[in-house]
């Protein structure tokens, strides 16, 4: 087996992983943990594989990673044979990847947060984290919209990398915090293109494209 | 100000059409009706009361297929003119005439997508300023963040204003088009002309955005 | 011809209740007619595919806001001639 | 809006994790603020100003009910079958109206389109006719002779079935899905949604369930129910009205559909008119 995930299905950091291993046509094995209703990731046997609580885990051998990024570019290093989800030979691609890490990390505790707030009743300051999803929204609807100005599409370059990969999840999932994509026109078709990604996951709240299905009904 | 002031208009501007390809759907407001629009395979543009008829599902969730729009819930299709062609769980039944999502009208003008409430939706002739720059919100009421526009400068300087309506911000020709959406959330849509290199376009989006500080810092 | 006889009792008095019936046999495109046979009866004949008829039957076992369906049966109906496009038959 | 009806049922408003993590749950009931604390053999519900409510514990969940007279909580037979393994899937919050989250849980046309790959998929979409009553002697709406074609019906699933269904609603906020259980072919896995109506238009629905299923990880059975819920969430959401009209004058209903119209007679009949549009639209 090529790695282990303890996973939580409805995690969008989590997701992140499942989907960049789908793209990348990785198996590997999960592992449930029960994060709710059971808060298993505060079980003795999660801390002392991460002392942070946080998940997903990934594990590889000895190797122990809990820090999405990382995985993420861990998983573009190993099982990537195209080169291009983390292209490590261009170096001003490679840094607006990173800076974009960046950002999915901070969007996680904004718009991230307000979904777990509204959908599971998690606490927090619900104005607040309300107002930084907005303001991250804002800002990757800013730079999406500079790329379609450029004729592009993508965050960083001509094709998807593992900044998109990072960024989606939360921007698809704002909708569960009540906080809609109208408004946002270059997000809602950068979501489009990586929805239409062949080998694309779907995850509760984000659907399956049907229109690239055959049509029945004819 | 802007664009449209003093034309008499019946049709109110929802997206550009640039950020709506083919086989692709979206939601909007007109005129405070909530609907869905969207474009089938050959480019054609539909604008529909975002209900599925069935059960009341937002048509704005469906997907595309060929010429039809599908509801996300249980996958029902509609031809362009609105008419069911197909429903998944029955599917020896042929659909009457008689059951179709509302059609609205609608019509592309200045690369911008226009609906009406009525039957014949018009759009403005912005010229030679019909080059896409964004849409974007500004949670203010329209009149609000159509004043920030002239008030908020570009490289140091306040927009000229054009007796056409039309902006001028550092050098560049710009339009203007608002949707309210609610009294306190408007949907904004900037043109510029194609002769605007892309630095610049990337300027203006940023000065679209400072504008947007002042419209919201004026709202709060 | 052959067609579809609903009858529904229950709470029907009010006169929103016809109106609202012809609305949905002609939604769904049905041929045929309504008519009230009491305060508490309501009869329906129908022609037309059998998966519009069953959603007909659906659709006024719940009815307008103000009347109570209390049953509605189903039987065969002999059609003297061609029933015509749906509509009350005073 | 009349609470009248509603304030005599029993409602979930927290679940065994919950106080058995020692916390204390502020949250509302048909538009009231509640607290809910203790343990989960001995639960307080408390309103605003201190006055306690009845509380018991039942399918791993804590249950209140605010009215005077309340009818008897729903009985769940299987509940008392040890061999079952009882999964409380945790509280999820939905902007719609408590009816609609039921309406919902009752329907199967939706699987291919929104649960694809797992409850449903294309080609598979027709729906068979099957029966709808409202049973008089127990006051329940049954839906009984439904089969469904089914990629992943359970996670003890292997393959593709045809899943028989059978739906129960016994008050209007609870309502029990029987399904085929793949592993015991003889038995029926329960599956139930408890609702708490927050107010008519915002609810939390707790999914439970009792299975026969020995191999799977508990985690994993939480999921794979979270996860078909969590589907439905943002249909639920974007339907409108937000409250479920009992007037389908701006609906069509098809066959398919008679669980979702029985339900809603069975509602209008009773007077359980909390979370509904009794008007046109």
């Amino acid at each position: 087996m090529t790695f282990k995930l303890y996973n939580y299905v409805l995690s969008g950091n989590c997701y992140k992983i499942r989907l960049m291993a789908a793209l990348l046509d990785v198996a590997y094995e999960t592992i449930a943990v029960d994060f709710y209703p059971g808060f298993e990731h505060r079980s003795p046997g999660i801390l002392a594989l991460n002392p942070a609580g946080t998940l997903p885990v990934l594990t590889s051998g000895d190797m122990v990673l809990t820090e999405t990024q990382a995985m993420l570019t861990w998983l573009a290093l190993t099982y990537d044979v195209t080169g291009t989800w983390y292209p490590v030979d261009d170096p001003e691609r490679l840094a607006t990847i990173t800076e974009w890490l960046g950002f999915a990390g901070r969007l996680s505790q904004s718009a991230g947060l307000a979904r777990l707030h509204d959908m599971l009743n998690w606490p927090a300051d619900e104005k607040a984290v309300k107002a930084a999803a907005i303001s991250d929204l804002r800002t990757l609807e800013l730079h999406l919209n500079d790329r379609v100005l450029e004729g592009g599409l993508w965050i960083a370059g001509d094709g998807p990398t593992i900044a998109d990969i990072a960024c989606f999840p939360y921007t698809a999932l704002s909708p569960d915090a009540g906080l809609e994509h109208d408004g946002y026109p270059a997000i809602r078709n950068w979501l489009y293109a990586v929805r239409a990604l062949p080998g694309f996951v779907a995850m509760p709240g984000i659907h399956y494209l049907h229109d690239l299905k055959e049509t029945s009904g004819d | 100000m802007g664009v449209g002031v003093g034309v008499r208009m019946n049709s109110v501007a929802v997206g550009l059409s640039r950020d709506l390809a083919p086989k692709r759907v979206m939601r909007a407001v007109a005129y405070g009706h909530d609907l869905a629009v969207w474009r089938d395979g050959e480019n054609g543009l539909h604008a529909w009361d975002n209900r599925c008829p069935h059960r009341g599902m937002r048509l704005s969730h469906g997907f595309v297929r060929g010429d039809r729009l599908a509801c996300l819930y249980h996958g029902w299709q509609y031809r362009k003119d609105g008419g069911c062609a197909y429903i998944p769980a029955h599917p020896g039944l042929e659909p009457p005439e008689t059951i179709r999502a509302q059609t609205y009208s609608v019509i592309e003008k200045s690369g911008v997508i226009w609906v009406s409430t009525g039957n014949d939706a018009q759009g403005v002739d912005t010229g030679p300023v019909s080059e896409p720059l964004r849409s974007l919100t500004f949670f203010c009421a329209e009149a609000i963040a159509r004043a920030a526009f002239e008030d908020t400068p570009f490289a140091g300087n306040l927009p000229q204003v054009e007796s056409t309506g039309r902006l001028v911000a550092g050098g560049h020709p710009v339009a203007v088009l608002a949707n309210p959406v609610t009294e306190s959330e408007t949907l904004i849509h900037v043109l510029t002309s194609a002769g605007v290199g892309i630095a610049a376009k990337k300027a203006l989006s940023r000065w679209c955005e400072a504008a947007r500080s002042v419209a919201e810092r004026q709202a709060a | 011809m052959i067609g579809t006889a609903l009858t529904l009792t229950g709470d029907l008095e009010a006169e929103s209740a016809i109106p609202w019936i012809v609305h949905r046999g002609l939604l769904l495109n049905l041929d045929g007619w309504v008519r009230r046979r009491g305060a508490g009866e309501i009869e329906i004949a129908l022609a037309g595919p059998e998966p519009l008829v069953a959603a007909m039957e659906a659709a006024c076992s719940l009815g307008p806001a103000d009347i109570l369906v209390e049953h509605i049966t189903r039987q065969a109906h002999d059609f003297d001639h061609a029933p015509g496009r749906f509509r009350h038959l005073s | 809006m009349s609470t009248e009806y509603a304030r005599n049922d029993w409602y979930v408003v927290a679940d065994v994790n919950q106080l058995a993590a020692g916390q204390v749950v502020e949250t509302r009931l048909l538009g009231q603020p509640l607290r809910v604390s203790g343990s989960p053999d001995a639960p307080l519900v408390t309103t605003a100003d201190g006055t306690a409510l009845p509380a018991q514990l039942r399918y791993d969940h804590i249950w209140t009910s605010p009215g005077a007279d309340p009818r008897p909580l729903p009985d769940i037979a299987e509940a008392a079958e040890r061999d079952r393994t009882f999964v409380p899937c945790g509280g999820v919050r939905v902007r719609c109206s408590p009816l609609r989250a039921v309406e919902n849980f009752l329907d199967i046309a939706h699987f291919p389109f929104v649960h694809t790959g797992i409850l449903g998929e294309e080609p598979h979409t027709e729906v068979a006719p099957y029966k709808v009553e409202i049973r008089e002697d127990v006051d329940e709406v049954w839906a009984t002779q439904i089969g469904f074609h089914q990629p992943q019906a359970a996670k003890s699933a292997t393959e593709a079935i045809e899943t028989r269904y059978e739906y129960r609603v016994p008050a209007p906020t609870t309502a029990v899905l029987y399904k085929t259980c793949p592993p015991k072919p003889e038995a029926w896995d329960v599956i139930a949604i408890f609702v708490q109506p927050l107010a008519e238009n915002e609810c939390i629905a707790w999914p439970w369930m009792a299975l026969y299923d020995e191999v799977t990880p508990y985690a994993d059975l939480v999921q794979f129910q979270q996860e078909i819920f969590l589907q439905d969430r943002s249909i639920l959401e974007n339907q409108k009205p937000t409250l479920l009209p009992l007037d389908p004058r701006l609906e069509i209903p098809t066959r398919c559909d008679l669980t979702s119209v029985v339900y809603r007679r069975w509602l209008k009949r009773k007077g359980a008119t909390y979370g509904a549009l009794t008007t046109a639209a």
